[in-house]
């Protein structure tokens, strides 16, 4: 099935039309001996139903978190996604449209980018959002872009306590930039910045990835202070119950948007959020969309500031992106305004609940401790007995997934992450603290 | 008469019908026992009040999402030929199978012994992909073109330190998509232009007098972005490798080609793939996307990682992360995973005499309509094109004042959605039109009637196209208000941005 | 400048489209070593042409379908205030539960004890509707609220014959819902109506001058179709029973009193829910719904088999199949049992607290937009309703030739769906509102001012009315002529029905 | 959650604006004695990931065709869903959408509907198809129905071979009407009517419930000669190989649409299709949609021949129902159109292979045959050596789902159904024989 809908007569007209005999003559241009000449090695078409029957056979080699109890982290949450999420963002012309080129035909994915641009200026404390980019770990590549573009500066300093898989995409895109990156340790749980002279920037998150809150406010006075700016890494659940990061002086706000009503995918198509001061409005990557008038003086919507883009800018762009992640954005749109200011607050608690529950278990078990004495809001780093990514295995055996192991950090192979949403419940707490109790045992 | 129905409350925002107290969220209740956030972190990080969601009903939100939905193009809705986006059917299986819980209830810090089928699924497409391009190994970290086109650049850029001869300059031809510059800046590079020439092809010449041994190597996309298919590939291949560059393939117009000839074949070493596009999974109203790199075997040792592998003697799928020379990551985990569930369903769906019609076809159906359309409008280039063409208004502009702008928003009064607009930047007030090969003969003649109309009322009515569009739910919009009095967020009436 | 979207190509039947040669559907291909049909079946009853079915690609089909949906009001689009019909907001998690596989992929046939989750779902829900209508038992085969009232009078029946007292008649309303009297003759009994009174309540006095021993009941709904509460049903009870006769209750405008009272409490011996109202299913553009019977006790052994029983021994449920004296099945199978997982679903999410704000909200929408109304328009009976209310045109059609019709038709225009009209009978140009709890304040105003603005356009410029709509996608259709010239089938142009 | 919008502010001025003091003041009509006066014990509310955890448990608790191998028949089919034909009909709009009164604002589901007569009349060789009736037994009933009105006669000549379940429905709604069944014996596959004199219908199956094509023709002789209507209960699938009913004779043809596209569903929500000559036309049960045109002569849909219908006629309505299956009917016209006639046809071919395979490999196991010598289209009876139920049991633990077995049938307890739909592949009825097998050793 190749879903073209040519009959033979068509083809037979169309040729006509065209003015040539076969198929064959409309790739005259293209060279004869370079030409494939064969089939390719892909073996035959496939009926819907085989084509189904196959990847659900793939699907049924993982064993994902329908099927373990989730309790794993590290910029990464089962959260619970709502039915009508599901059902507003999967519409189909939300789905199968192009970027809003043509406004007048786009009016329903600018006008819920508008609203998602909004309410991501409410969670960040920001003046004005992005419509999304690939990923968190995009969007602080971004933000150091910015940072440097503002400042003049190549220094970044970053702490140590953020995602090292998004440390590894700032090392990968920042060399032919030749950024320096410096980190700051993060040996108590919480970021220890030492000098950050000369610094374009310097990047905390709040929480980090050990799930500990940050002293935002001293790393904004610390930043400023240098002439650097505050890049925050910020979770988007946790502003329900703590100071959004602009509040306490952020200059860029970035995060990952999976936790907004996306599914886990395996890490991707997740949702990069961007945002920061109106200063820095014309220093933004990617599509932003805005309000305007239409001839008649009705109210619509538009992408704007598009000289920033590639498109128009070519390489004085700020930013190579084209295509980035408006589905994601569009459901947290909707996720967001489904959440509400309460769902927001009451998820928050049941979050830090939940996870301190856990914490206060885990600690009991012998050999283990919470690592670090820093507050946390749903999750935190454990210390076993022994090597943590044995234990995982372990746990999964019994129908629990918890982690990431943190051997990516010195002297933590015995550590791992351990988080709880507000899908889990204290059963499942108390069981999943059982069996790891078990497993270590 | 003939407009869909929509409700007396359509509002502009969903803020436009918060009501304070209202919710539609649940979340499960407090139980007994759970720490409260108040005992459990310092007062002094906790806020006193919320940030300003929206509060409405679950059955605003529906109502308010669908009212929106319901203003949208899409692809489901009519034609989109919109050129150099490849707005082809996004099959619906494609969401089922992306949507099985063993894929997206996958979490991305899941050991590989947990993921075989994730793992399986991206080695499995990484052989069909390397087997499309003529590559040898893939990465599927970038999320989309441009993320590709970074990763192929500083791949090319690891090569050529590796080699010693660290470079400055990449070149792109003037026809070039905007990516292309903007990522050739971020991978530390100089852009250098190649014009393109009276066939609308790059300039062999200038290629071959561009080319040094400080220039890294050229971006190209072929057919390229005037639909044409650079016939002199194999010399230009020639000049760039011959002062060792690489070329690098902008797989945004693979669609023409799948089946046909490979990039691999006509010389490129690195090419990236908009599954977006050629493979179809669905664009989302800008994304996601995903734009997986394949490179040729001496570019192996450069690519991202992890990547996984297959250990034939246990028959399992691992992570191979040993790969010293690699870039590094380009993505926070393993790329756009959902969408590569959707590519490859559809690759495995066609098979290979499935890809071979989808060329063919595409081909077919641009060429059909550039035949019914060119004796009215002026095609950039004469002569057959690929799977798309570039038609340009200058003559009408001239004439009658009428733009190709005009003409696009007319389209929309006609029932089709626009093609793009003044792009490439080389052509005068560019229409590009790329019809893709899931376009019936009739919709072909539908459109193709619509701009013959539309030619004509350019002639005795230009107004109308002036005034165009009137049969959607804004009139034309004022972009440059929207710059001048930037409002990028919603506010209560009254106040500023 | 307000419609949305819609493409060149919209053609009225999906045949329209067809082309023949082209197809959408893949079938696995025959595999080596199956037998064929040639082969396999005598030549004689083999068909040499195929049946004449649309020949179209996936994206004509996914085309035309999109674009009929997008034709289409619903609830999502906006506000639906159909009296008797309860069209409140239908959750979106009841289609995630509905389609799990452990349910929709459930054979019919397959035996108790591969279905243990199914038989829980059907023995709970029952619990559930038992404690809601103060019943003893309950059977979910009938599929609609009309096929409930079918089982109801047939357990009625099968009662009267057990007692030895056959009988051959049964009361109802004038009032009443058309399925009823309908019902009451496929059951085997004539109908006797029983007036209303002045107060819109149904006449006691007639009630029981009419009761005998012949007859074998009344059927009810209450609160009546005028939206008033039946406060004499004691006395009505009484008047039924002491002749031996049972109280039937039409489950339709149970969304008055959930929780607030019991038919059961009332004096009722059979009820049936409306499920696809009351608990909202979704009605599907007209169905499925679902029409569970519930039975007082004395009447359970008449209730259709089989019933999931539990077996307190092992924990095990299974169908007792054991039931002697009952009427029979009334379903192929087990009845719309999707529909059954759907208001489960509602059921636990709304508990006790939210099924009693359900009634109280939905009361008081009805009475908020009454009171807004009812200085404009004429209520057919003073005073407060229940979950819904009636009003009458019957002076703007005296006085302005305006007809509840036109009253409706130009709701359109101003983007609500009209409500029910011309029922119930009893009140001459009747406009039946039901607004339903999940309406909001905001809504029911707007709608009032959409209801006062046409009653002053009525005077004003009664064309207007008469020519409404003009904002949809149709004007006002010739449904006589859909008579006359009777075509319900597509046919090639030129050909008849 | 209730779904409910109102604030304690709105109900505040909702209150004042009726003129009562309480919303319990708008409840006075209703006898205090009588009420309630409790909360039903029902339990709390639910959030809704615990109501989705809750029936997902439920659901997990059955054994389904996503875990068996599906071989079972007898009415229900496991075909193949194409995932358009799911996004298409579970657009919400046809989803949400009420009974289309209103057609200016129902023009989507009137043309589907339409769309489904037209292929309707096509697959059964009828003149005029109804909207859809309940499922397959409800069409049967109502088919009676007609035909008592169009002869004026009680008796009903019924082959043995119909879905005893449909005919237990015939006998419970049928007793009131006074209506007299005659059941034609099956004893070798097909139905032998005898004497069908003063009959109303006669009414056979085709295939017939054990699979076995009937010899319509004659049938249709035998009920015309008698001054008797013919009523056929078909499977819309056969017809791309066989015969259409209507070609063959029939008068009323019905179905179960259940294979059109619709999910097993454990027996509902289902699709009874009902198909007559136009004479027939005002006998007819529930909504007819036809064409027409608006105030400016464009092509529009209306429900048509409304006075047969309950809402109009009351108790001289040719049938009660009113809530039909609309959204099965949409989702069938959907399925249709997918298919085509060429994949009508492969299909059917398809399901002969599959099935005859099977029967020629469970005839070869010992102490097995294939009961009747009919010839059958996708499902046979198969007689096993001992009772079939307890093999079914058996099968199911080894992955496989065969059935009904047929003790509702005397003498029949050790014999089965066994069906084969396209999904299945010949590696699946060879392995689920070769189960058999071992089963029945
Ligand atoms: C020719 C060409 N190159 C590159 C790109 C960039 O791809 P993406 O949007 O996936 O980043 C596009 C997309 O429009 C394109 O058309
Ligand atoms: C009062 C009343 N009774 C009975 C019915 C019949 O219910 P159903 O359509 O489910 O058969 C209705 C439906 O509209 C109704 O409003």
């Amino acid at each position: 099935m190749d879903y073209t809908p040519h009959t033979e007569q068509d083809i037979a007209e169309m040729l006509d039309a065209i003015g040539v005999e076969t198929i064959e003559d409309l790739f005259s241009p293209i060279p004869q001996n370079l030409r494939l000449g064969r089939r390719l090695a892909l073996g035959g078409p496939k009926s819907e139903s085989e084509v189904y029957d196959q990847l659900y056979s793939l699907a049924a080699m993982n064993t994902a978190t329908d099927r373990l109890t989730c309790f794993a982290g590290g910029g990464a949450y089962d959260h619970y996604i709502p039915a009508a999420v599901r059902a507003c963002a999967g519409r189909s012309e939300f789905m199968t449209s192009y970027t809003p080129y043509q406004p007048e035909l786009s009016q329903g994915v600018l006008g819920a980018v508008f609203d998602f641009q909004s309410m991501i200026c409410e969670l960040t404390g920001m003046e004005i959002s992005g419509s999304g980019l690939y990923d968190g770990a995009a969007a602080l590549n971004e933000a150091v872009h910015l940072a440097s573009a503002a400042t003049g500066r190549k220094k970044v300093v970053v702490s140590q306590a953020i995602n090292p898989n998004y440390r590894r995409v700032l090392d990968s895109l920042g060399k032919s930039l030749n950024y320096e990156f410096v980190t700051a340790p993060a040996g108590r749980g919480v970021t220890d910045f030492g000098d950050v002279s000369d610094a374009a920037a310097i990047v905390v998150g709040q929480p980090n990835f050990f799930g500990c809150l940050e002293d935002v406010r001293a790393a904004a006075e610390l930043a400023h202070g240098a002439g650097a700016l505050l890049i925050v890494h910020f979770d988007p659940m946790s502003v329900g119950l703590l100071e959004s990061p602009g509040t306490l002086g952020a200059d860029v706000v970035v995060g990952e948007g999976q936790c907004l009503g996306n599914d886990l995918n395996f890490g991707g198509p997740y949702l990069g959020i961007f945002a920061t001061r109106l200063e820095h409005a014309r220093r933004m990557p990617g599509r932003i969309v805005g309000a305007t008038v239409d001839v008649h003086g009705n109210p619509g919507y538009v992408l704007t500031l598009q000289t920033r883009e590639q498109h128009i800018r070519r390489e004085k762009a700020t930013s190579n992106v084209c295509t980035d992640q408006t589905l994601m954005a569009v459901t947290a749109s909707v996720y967001l305004s489904w959440l509400g200011p309460s769902g927001l607050r009451e998820l928050g608690e049941r979050c830090v609940g939940l996870t301190h529950l856990a914490a206060d278990l885990a600690g009991q078990l012998p050999g283990c401790r919470v690592r670090f004495d820093a507050p946390f809001f749903r999750e935190f780093v454990l210390e076993l007995p022994g090597n943590a990514r044995e234990a995982l295995s372990a746990l999964a055996a019994d129908g629990y997934l918890a982690g990431p192991s943190l051997e990516a950090f010195p002297g933590m192979d015995n550590c791992l992450l351990v988080a709880a949403t507000e899908r889990r419940t204290v059963a499942q707490v108390e069981q999943m603290i059982k069996s790891l109790g078990q497993v270590i045992a | 008469m003939s407009q869909n129905p929509s409700p007396a409350l359509e509002e502009g925002s969903i803020y436009d019908l918060s009501i304070a107290g209202r919710r539609a969220s649940t979340i499960p209740s407090k139980e007994a026992g759970l720490p409260s956030a108040g005992d459990s972190l310092p007062a002094g990080m906790l806020r006193a009040d919320s940030p300003h969601l929206p509060e409405v009903s679950e059955l605003d939100l529906v109502r308010h999402y669908t009212n929106l939905s319901r203003k949208n193009w899409s692809i489901e809705v009519g034609a989109y030929p919109l050129g150099s986006c490849t707005m082809k059917y996004n099959p619906k299986i494609h969401e089922q199978t992306a949507a099985l819980p063993g894929f997206s209830r996958l979490h991305p810090w899941q050991p590989a012994e947990q993921a075989q089928g994730a793992l399986a699924l991206i080695y499995e497409m990484e052989q069909l992909l390397v087997e499309i391009t003529g590559m040898a190994r893939a990465s599927f970290q970038p999320a989309a073109g441009a993320a590709g086109e970074l990763t192929g650049l500083l791949i090319m850029r690891a090569y050529h330190r590796a080699q010693g001869s660290p470079r400055d300059t990449v070149l792109i031809p003037d026809s070039a998509h905007g990516t292309n510059p903007a990522t050739v800046r971020l991978a530390g590079y100089k852009v250098k232009q190649i014009p393109t020439d009276g066939r609308g092809l790059v300039d062999l010449e200038a290629v071959r007098s561009a080319m040094s041994e400080n220039v890294a190597g050229l971006m190209l996309t072929n057919p390229n972005t005037l639909g044409l298919f650079e016939r002199e590939i194999e010399e230009i291949a020639k000049a760039v490798h011959s002062k060792g560059g690489l070329l690098y393939y902008d797989g945004a117009n693979l669609n023409a080609i799948v089946g046909i000839i490979r990039p691999g074949d006509m010389g490129f070493d690195v090419v990236h793939i908009n599954m977006h596009k050629t493979f179809t999974t669905p664009h989302g109203g800008g994304g996601p996307g995903s734009g997986p790199v394949a490179v040729s075997s001496r570019l192996e040792p450069f690519l991202p990682g992890p990547i996984p592998d297959l250990d034939q003697g246990t028959g399992r799928y691992f992570w191979d992360e040993d790969r010293p020379q690699s870039i590094g990551r380009v993505h926070g985990f393993y790329g756009n995973f959902g969408m590569v569930v959707r590519a490859y369903t559809y690759l495995i769906s066609l098979g290979a005499d499935g890809l071979h019609n989808l060329s063919e076809r595409a081909v077919l159906n641009a060429n059909y309509l550039r035949s019914r359309l060119e004796d009215t409008y002026q095609t950039a280039h004469p002569g057959l094109c690929m799977h798309e063409f570039v038609l340009t208004a200058r003559k009408l502009r001239r004439e009658h004042g009428v733009r190709a702008m005009d003409i696009a928003k007319r389209l929309i009064d006609k029932g089709f959605h626009p093609p793009t607009v003044y792009f490439p930047l080389v052509v005068e007030e560019a229409m590009m039109i790329e019809p893709t090969e899931t376009e019936s003969k009739q919709t072909l003649d539908a459109l193709a009637q619509a701009f013959l109309e539309i030619a004509a009322e350019a002639v005795d009515d230009p107004e109308v196209l002036h005034n165009a569009p009137v049969r959607s739910p804004v009139g034309r919009l004022d972009e440059a208000r929207a710059v001048r009095q930037l409002q990028t967020r919603w506010r209560p009436p009254g106040t500023g941005q």
